[in-house]
């Protein structure tokens, strides 16, 4: 067919002034604006679009939304490439690229159809029965079974596009956008609601798009417009098109993707590709219409068989007609409909094969007026053609609907379009809690109660009539306004045709053929996933009888179309296989997202540099100007160490160290977490809270305080300093500020609000640089006229206020090197100043800045603990050697109880040691090494422990470890071993201090 | 996505909250005088109905205080939720 | 501590100057929907105390203006010097000018002290970031669950929430004046401050973001 | 070839019979399982037909010859955790009684197509624990050392073999969480979840085990101090021995036999992308980043998440939870960013404060419970049943789960796996 054939001249709503060009396959086609993929393909005259997932058979455009199980192509290339789009969804723009997916070489000659014919082979589950033997090939099998797998193919380089995310609140949501959700938009809106109304469509008015109908006297999308022009109007109602509700969670939460600039073929600047609006609605109105059901014959899966609904879609709303002669097949009297329009708009309708014997109404009877070839009592009982549809084979029906041999006919089309029957769309209800009722006589689940804030209206309800869905809409809405507490009315309904009386359906789920069902031919149930009705009853007869095996064994429902249109036949083939009813054997489960939703959009903005906050201290400059390398810490990026030209790590940190050993280093310690404590009662918060005693402190005094969990093991430390008599300043880990000081306000206020005490976070007040070194004295000598350093006026673990380079301050003679310290704490906007006038006047005394790897070492040579490194969780006080911080005569504090459990009194437990290597060692331990006694042993060995800290000491001038071994403290002398990948360490246990073990230089 | 009613700072967004777990429970006074397993009911054993459930929330993203809240462990409705002190509201029929 | 006096020659950084922003800032509003601007600097205090007390709710207003702390939630009063938000049941903001807070820190202390009031500064803790615009409302509403629609944030609202992964006070400060546009307030912690200016500026891009003087 | 016993007749899988039956149109495939009418009384009742439960009946069938056993199921056969966990297996835990016990499972698991002679995919094709700081690191370090000299496979990767191992992964140093390394456990992967249930429902029905679906227990009966039976839907069946492996219903069934657990259930979510051409071949986890990713074989992404806080019934959690996954995964591969979320659902997992299982006397004589696997028992599946087995059939715990009994919690020696439990899997 050449280019355009199927277009008719007149009609539809495209523009035709605004012609586009795309390319599928490789080849240039041309369109209008409005078209989807889809419809311009059919109007091009393409059928074949692409392949099925396992049998690789040809497969053509089957519906005309969101149902659509086929007609999958990629969009793009490149970074832009984007798998398994639905050709039905795709808003067509100016130089559009698509192809099929899912075939090799080419969508014409697919190599993996060999599969179709090897499908005897392969029926549901056939991979669990064999690939067994010899048990070591699985991997070898796999790897053949994984390159079947798969659909289109993801992109090759990272996604350019920007997403958002949106929080919106409303007091109607009504999602769908046909006549009930327009009816109970205006109801709402009118009311001065806040209202949204969303469709999942570029254009709103759903099924009244493609009507014939006539509302008010004229076509029904003149009442849409109207409609929609009047909603726009209003000032509290919002219309979002393009937007698609994929997610009904709890408490009335309705997350919905907006395709924001997908139909842009120029997008504009910062304007996001999708965005997820996370609407929370007082009152939502579900009105998102219903999907027609295909019927399960013999290879209705040719390209040319679709649903006769969507016929009707392609030729009123795009002017495309689906082929030139089509043989309609049906169970119900809607088909009629859909036959008089399509002939009405030129299309040559062959005949109506009608399951129903005697189907009888004011449509059929119209139908039947206007001359069209009504084959009742009928079936289609295969389709011949394979890449397209060349006819159809008609036969009679058994009255037992066994095998259909009678009254054989060949009639010649290019089109089925089948008519089962209506799913309504129920799953956002379902997702929202809502029950579900079964209705025999349409054969459909439809919401009976819902569990949220919500009401369903028009043909997801089950309403068929326009007029029902338009009064159910209105109905809704007014509702649904008047819970929110607006004042809303609903308005009257618009004139309409009178309503045609419809005769009932006839449900045969599986359509016999000249062959019992998968012996000849397949009938599917499952397009996307290649099920059929064979695959269905195999596994019932397995055993495989509870819906959700089925599901499960046989892939059904489980492709991207999350079975739309397979659904209630496969149900009611299982149902008939297990001699239950329909409702017996009920649903699967109805989950998110309605349609696949990109993972971008869900990720929104927040990626890259925004994925998480990195925080940065007041000094953070310095360090970026000077080359530091950080580290992240949590989300703190902290200096690690400032390396020189031509330095590595090790050399920069040992470089640092040595000058902070002998002769002064400056450190960023802004971070630390920093909890201001006041009131009368803070006192005796802290002996609470921390196993020592605070009562005594005396003003001006800092003390090392060790925290506890309730099971008694070591949670946080910290120095905490007395300010005033109702005031203390604590110190906390930097990764454990915030929770350390929501632990306190938890206790303060659910277990002791009789406490009189206040706790405030002033860790982002304060920038801290401490001088430590042997020089630091002299250095802060000159900076400061107020504060005497001297030993005995300001001694260890005491604090004094006044100023350094003229900027106020708090001085503290704290110290985690091990050495003479100052911990100088300022306003942080003055910390930069205050680390300039350090470096300045420190450079004659050779300061040196050091990061966070010197500090590790430097206190590691101490034998100071880190709490998540030398602690992880399980560690008392004890183990780490600081029984004596623990104040047993206080009546209570956090953890004292737990400690006296038996675990925790265990001789053998883990103990804080340190580590010397065996002479000629030059390499550190590996940090998380374990220690043996006897390295000879087989695994799995006996282990006494491992390497918290290890790092090469400049002080000690060879490698150093902190290690929890059982037992350690019994231990010292003796000689462990560490096995390593290559080699075995022999270590041996000593105090774990390496470093000034009096204490002179801390205290000098 | 769960909608939770402060009791100070009114319906908020579950983002701004954190569960705490049964509610109700108080630090054991006498924790010194109890047996290792009344310890180890204390600390370790907790409530897990399936249905009403008595529990705590704080509003960490927000006033920063703690609070109560009966919620249904299979609807995840809230029939209330009150400020620490308050009594422990009767559970709902059904 | 005093801040005054000589540390008034110190050379401050703000949490936000590496951006400079200074540089970027326009004083005309142009045709950007978003406006944003950094106020450095400002003056806050935390302020704790019992709201049923009259005597520490009589001793704050005695501070300030005359004025008691609001005990409804979610509001803020503006008294003209100082603005008092409500962050909890126990529990203000109090903002002023920059370098007002040593004294307003001392004052406040004590009066409220007798009655078992607690003020901590907290100046240098949070910087804040001014949003306004016509589009301002959009912006916010793509990083915080609140809802801002006039409804339900009045001016003169208050709330604290997240924006984006950023905890922030957030005062709504314009008087909800015809054709006047809203305006609101992010007081956010310092470390945080760069990471929501770059998300607010990010998200704006679509309606058009100006840099304003703060 | 047709086994039969009683209604039961048992063909076994294989490309032969698959090949024979092709002929017949596959019309003659036997039941994988019968659905007997419960007896009045049983020598064990096991109760919850996930994958725990149902491998407990077959090896105390097959180890311990007792076959006199009903699996008492609520629903369908495998549709609680069993069914919507995404199927990572390993054994690379940190301390010594976990490592070993999940090792256990994975040696099971090695031989299980074999022994059940049904299919479970068992894909060793790794598992990877991304490292992106110096803490993450140094856990990593310990847990790889320790897992070394407990002869379990684990190494550590630098951050350029990590890229070379996964080409499509962000490993560039402008990451906001740049990758510094990862551990490997070669022998880890995927297993498909379905199939465990389904194979060991069948090879324990083989046996003679009887399952019972659609049977929910509702009260546990007791005579004095001992277990006598329990009350179901389908009416009162004895036994004086019942084993509960009810995941995130122990604490409902513990309420029933008078006694708390120190459990507390939360839903866990997981989701699928729709299906892609291959891209990924090894399990890559980030505890940091927080997310988990594999691509199964039909082609979709698998991916797991984080708990709700709260606790939770439900099989279903926030959205917010599920963009946080899904912004991870999309963080460490950014040209997933135009994928598509195809599903996501939700479990009620199990969670203790170790984050360590509970294979257990109770208080109540003859009441086993497995329970507290949270969000990472399935790997264990196979090696769970086993030593269940063994506990409920000689009444005292093997030395694989002695340390996993309920008195931990008074004594204090709780296992904490935190680190290598870490974002649920
Ligand atoms: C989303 C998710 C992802 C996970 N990912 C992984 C992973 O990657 N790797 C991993 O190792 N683990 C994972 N897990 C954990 C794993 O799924 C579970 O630990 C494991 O499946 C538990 O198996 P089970 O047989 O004990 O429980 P289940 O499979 O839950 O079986 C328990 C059964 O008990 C039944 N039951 C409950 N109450 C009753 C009653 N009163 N009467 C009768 N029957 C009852 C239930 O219906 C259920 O079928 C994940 C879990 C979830 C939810
Ligand atoms: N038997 C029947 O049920 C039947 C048969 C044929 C025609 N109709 C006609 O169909 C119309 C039904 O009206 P209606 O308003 O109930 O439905 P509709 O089909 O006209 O409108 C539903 C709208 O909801 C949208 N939608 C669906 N799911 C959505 C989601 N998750 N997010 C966003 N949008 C979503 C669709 O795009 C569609 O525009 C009537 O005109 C009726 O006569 C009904
Ligand atoms: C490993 C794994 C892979 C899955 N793959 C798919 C899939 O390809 N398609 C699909 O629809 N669902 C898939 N699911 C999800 C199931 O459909 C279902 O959601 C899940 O088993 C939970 O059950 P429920 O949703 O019925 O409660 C998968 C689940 C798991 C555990
Ligand atoms: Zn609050």
């Amino acid at each position: 067919m050449s280019n355009g054939e199927l277009r008719l001249p007149t009609g539809g709503r495209i523009d035709r002034a605004q012609p586009l060009r795309f390319i599928f396959d490789g080849a240039g086609y041309s369109g209008y604006a409005g078209d989807t993929l889809a419809s311009a393909l059919l109007a091009n005259g393409v059928r074949l679009v692409g392949r099925s997932f396992k049998y690789h058979r040809p497969r053509g455009i089957l519906s005309a939304g969101a149902e659509e199980p086929n007609a999958l192509v990629e969009l793009g290339n490149g970074a832009r490439r984007e798998p398994n789009l639905r050709a039905t969804q795709i808003e067509l723009h100016d130089g559009l690229v698509a192809s099929s997916q899912n075939r090799w070489p080419s969508l014409d000659l697919d190599i993996g159809a060999i599969n179709n014919l090897a499908s005897r082979l392969l029926p549901s589950g056939f991979y669990y029965k064999t690939f067994m033997w010899p048990p070591s090939f699985w991997h070898f099998y796999e790897h053949f079974i994984r390159r079947a797998a798969g659909m289109g193919r993801a992109a090759t380089e990272p996604d350019p596009d920007r997403y958002d995310h949106r929080y919106e609140h409303c007091d109607v949501l009504v999602v769908g956008a046909g006549p009930a959700g327009i009816a109970a938009a205006l109801a709402a809106g009118r009311s001065g609601a806040r209202v949204v109304l969303c469709d999942e469509q570029q254009e709103m008015g759903g099924d009244l798009l493609a009507s014939m109908a006539l509302i008010d006297g004229a076509p029904a999308a003149d009442w849409v417009a109207r409609a929609l022009g009047e909603l726009g109007a209003l000032p509290e109602v919002r219309l979002l098109p393009r937007a698609t509700a994929f997610g009904y969670y709890d408490h009335n939460a309705v997350a919905i993707v907006e395709r924001v600039a997908d139909h842009l073929a120029r997008p504009g600047p910062g304007l996001p590709r999708q965005c997820v609006w996370h609407v929370r609605a007082r009152r939502v109105v579900l009105a998102t219409g219903a999907i027609e059901r295909p019927l399960v014959f013999r290879d209705n899966d040719r390209p040319g068989v679709m649903l006769a609904n969507a016929a009707r879609v392609y030729l009123r709303r795009y002017a495309v007609a689906c082929g030139r002669r089509a043989v309609l097949f049906t169970n119900n009297d809607a088909a009629y409909g859909a036959a008089l329009d399509l002939r009405a708009g030129g299309m040559d309708i062959a005949a109506i094969v009608d399951l129903r014997a005697d189907p009888k109404g004011q449509r059929t009877e119209a139908a039947r007026a206007q001359g069209l070839r009504v084959l009742a009592g009928r079936a289609v009982i295969g389709v011949q053609g394979s890449k397209a549809v060349s006819g159809v084979e008609v036969a009679r029906l058994q009255d037992d609907a066994s095998a259909a041999i009678l009254d054989r006919e060949q009639i010649a089309c290019d089109t089925v379009l089948m008519s089962g029957g209506w799913t309504p769309t129920i799953h956002l209800f379902s997702q929202s809690g809502g029950k579900l009722r079964f209705d025999t006589e349409t054969a459909a689940f439809v919401p009976d109660r819902a569990t949220q804030a919500l009401r369903s209206a028009g043909a997801c309800n089950g309403a068929t009539r326009l007029s029902d869905c338009l009064a159910q809409g209105a109905a809704a809405g007014a509702a649904a306004a008047q819970d929110a507490g607006f004042a809303a009315a609903a308005p009257p309904l618009p004139e309409l045709d009178p309503d045609l009386d419809e005769a009932p359906m006839r449900h045969l789920w599986v359509v016999p053929s000249d062959a019992p069902v998968g012996h000849k031919g397949k009938h599917f149930v499952d397009f996307q996933n290649d099920v059929t009705a064979a695959d269905i009853r195999l596994a019932s007869r397995e055993g495989y009888r509870s819906v959700e095996h089925l599901k499960r064994y046989t892939t059904t429902g489980m492709g991207t179309d999350q079975g739309k249109t397979s659904n209630v036949a496969a149900l009611a083939i299982l149902a008939e296989a297990t001699n239950a009813s329909i409702p017996q054997v009920g649903t699967t489960t109805f989950r998110p997202p309605y349609t696949p939703v990109t993972m971008g959009a869900l990720t929104g903005r927040t990626v890259g540099p925004l994925l998480e906050p990195a925080r940065w201290t007041p000094i953070h400059r310095w360090h970026v100007r000077t080359g530091a390398v950080f580290e992240n810490t949590g989300q703190w990026q902290r200096a690690r160490y400032y390396p020189m030209a031509g330095e590595d790590m090790h050399a920069a940190v040992e470089r640092e160290v040595r000058a902070a050993r002998n002769l002064v280093g400056l450190f960023d310690a802004s971070t630390l977490g920093k909890i201001d404590v006041k009131g009368p009662d803070s006192a005796r918060f802290l002996d609470l809270v921390y196993t020592n005693s605070w009562s005594k402190l005396a003003i001006g005094r800092s003390r090392y305080g060790l925290m506890l969990r309730d099971d008694g093991y070591i949670y946080d430390d910290g120095v905490t300093t007395r300010l005033g008599p109702e005031h203390f300043l604590v110190s906390t880990t930097s990764g454990n500020a915030a929770p350390v000081l929501s632990f306190m306000e938890d206790l303060l206020q659910t277990e002791w609000p009789h406490l009189k005490v206040r706790l405030t976070s002033v860790t982002e007040q304060f920038a801290v640089v401490t001088l430590s070194g042997p020089m630091a004295r002299r250095l802060l000598a000159e900076l400061t006229r107020d504060i005497d350093l001297s030993p005995q006026a300001f001694p260890f673990m005491t604090l004094r206020a006044g100023t350094v380079a003229g900027i106020p301050v708090r001085v503290f003679r704290v110290s985690f090197t091990g050495d003479l310290s100052f911990e100088i704490q300022a306003r942080a906007s003055h910390g930069l100043a205050l680390w300039h006038a350090c470096l300045a006047v420190g450079e004659k005394y050779g300061i040196t800045p050091y990061g966070l790897e010197a500090m590790h070492v430097l206190r590691a040579e101490k034998g100071y603990i880190i709490v998540g490194q030398e602690t992880d969780g399980t560690a008392t006080p004890d183990d780490l050697g600081m029984g004596a911080m623990v104040a047993h005569a206080k009546p209570d504090f956090i953890g004292k109880r737990g400690l006296k459990r038996a675990e925790l009194l265990r001789p053998e437990r883990k103990q804080l040691v340190g580590l010397r290597l065996a002479d000629g060692e030059h390499k550190p331990l590996p940090e998380g090494a374990h220690l043996v006694n006897d390295p000879g042993l087989p695994p799995p060995m006996p282990m006494l422990g491992h390497v918290t800290s290890s790092y090469y000491s400049p002080t000690v001038g060879a490698p150093i470890a902190l290690a929890m071994i059982k037992n350690g403290r019994a231990r010292m002398g003796e000689e462990l071993y560490a096995p390593l990948p290559d080699r075995v360490v022999r270590a041996r246990v000593v105090a774990p201090c390496f470093f000034d073990p009096e204490g002179k230089r801390l205290h000098g | 996505m769960l909608l939770i009613a402060c009791p100070w700072c009114g319906p908020r967004a579950e983002l701004e909250f954190r569960c705490g777990g049964q509610g109700h429970l108080t630090r054991l006074t006498d924790a010194m005088e109890v047996s290792d397993a009344e310890f180890a009911r204390y600390l370790y054993m907790r409530d897990n109905p399936k249905g009403w459930h008595y529990e705590r929330w704080n509003h960490v993203n927000g006033c920063r205080r703690w609070f109560n809240a009966v919620r249904h462990t299979v609807t995840h409705e809230f029939h209330a939720t009150y400020k620490p002190g308050e009594p422990k509201p009767d559970l709902p029929r059904s | 501590m005093d801040s005054k006096g000589m540390a008034d020659a110190i050379p401050r950084l703000g949490a936000l100057d590496h951006l400079g922003l200074a540089a970027r800032a326009h004083g005309e509003k142009g045709a950007a929907g978003v406006r944003l601007a950094e106020r450095r600097f400002l003056a806050k205090l935390n302020l704790r105390g019992d709201p049923n007390d009259h005597g520490f709710m009589g001793a704050v207003a005695s501070v300030l203006d005359g004025f008691e702390p609001r005990i409804i939630p979610n509001t803020a009063v503006h008294t003209g010097r100082f603005d008092l938000l409500w962050l909890g049941p126990d529990e203000w903001l109090v903002v002023a000018a920059d370098g007002a807070e040593a004294e307003l820190e001392a004052r406040l202390t004590a009066a409220v002290a007798p009655h078992g009031g607690t003020v901590t500064d907290v100046s240098e803790s949070r910087t804040t970031i001014v949003v306004s615009g016509p589009n301002a409302r959009d912006v916010l509403a793509k990083g915080c669950p609140l809802d801002l629609h006039p409804r339900a944030f009045a001016a003169g609202a208050c709330a604290q929430s997240l924006v984006a992964k950023v905890g922030v006070i957030l005062h709504r400060t314009d008087t909800a004046a015809p054709g006047e546009p809203a305006r609101f307030e992010l007081h956010a912690l310092r470390s945080f401050a760069d990471y929501l200016w770059r998300f607010l500026d990010d998200a704006g891009q679509e309606y058009g973001v100006t840099v304003m003087e703060g | 070839m047709h086994k039969t016993d009683g209604d039961r007749r048992v063909t076994r899988y294989s490309i032969f019979s698959l090949a024979r039956n092709a002929l017949k149109y596959h019309e003659d495939w036997p039941q994988a399982w019968r659905s007997p009418e419960p007896k009045p009384s049983y020598d064990v009742i096991v109760v919850g037909g996930g994958g725990h439960g149902l491998a407990t009946a077959y090896y105390l069938a097959k180890e311990h010859g007792i076959t006199n056993v009903a699996v008492l199921e609520k629903g369908w056969l495998g549709g609680g955790n069993t069914g919507r966990n995404t199927t990572v297996i390993r054994s690379n835990y940190l301390w010594d009684e976990s490592a070993h016990l999940y090792e256990k499972s994975l040696k099971l698991y090695e031989g299980l197509s074999q022994d059940l002679n049904f299919n479970v995919m068992l894909s060793q094709r790794g598992v990877v624990n991304l490292a992106h700081s110096e803490h993450d690191m140094r856990e990593l370090s310990r847990r790889v050392h320790a897992l070394r000299l407990n002869g379990i496979d684990s190494d550590v990767l630098s951050r350029e073999e990590v890229q070379r191992l996964i080409p499509i992964l962000d490993c560039s140093s402008g990451a906001r969480f740049p990758v510094h390394g990862a551990s490997i456990q070669r022998r880890g992967g995927v297993a498909r979840h379905d199939a465990v249930a389904w194979g060991f429902a069948r090879a324990a029905d083989a046996r003679g085990v009887d399952i019972i679906q659609n049977c929910e227990v509702t009260g546990i009966l007791r005579d004095g101090g001992r277990v006598t039976g329990v009350e179901t839907t389908r009416g009162t069946i004895r036994a004086n021995k019942v084993g509960c492996v009810v995941a995130g219903h122990a604490s409902v069934l513990a309420a029933m036999a008078g006694f708390q657990l120190p459990i507390e259930s939360h839903p866990l979510q997981a989701m699928v992308s729709e299906p892609i051409k291959p891209v990924l071949h090894t399990v890559v986890m980030s505890n940091a980043v927080h997310a988990y990713i594999s691509q199964s074989d039909k082609g979709e992404l698998v991916m797991g998440a984080g708990i709700d806080t709260w606790n939770s019934y439900a099989q279903r959690g926030s959205l917010f939870i599920v963009e946080q996954t899904v912004g991870a995964v999309c963080e460490l591969f950014p040209l997933f960013g135009r994928l598509r979320l195809m599903r996501s659902w939700g479990g009620i997992v199990d969670v203790c404060p170790d984050a360590s299982p509970i294979i257990s006397k109770t208080p109540v004589e003859g009441l086993y419970f497995n329970c507290g696997w949270g969000t990472g028992g399935f790997k264990a599946t196979p090696g769970s049943g086993w030593v269940f087995a063994h506990t409920i059939a000689q009444d005292r715990p093997h030395p694989l789960n002695a340390a996993f009994a309920l008195d931990r919690f008074t004594s204090g020696a709780l296992i904490d796996e935190h680190g290598a439990a870490a974002v649920a899997h």
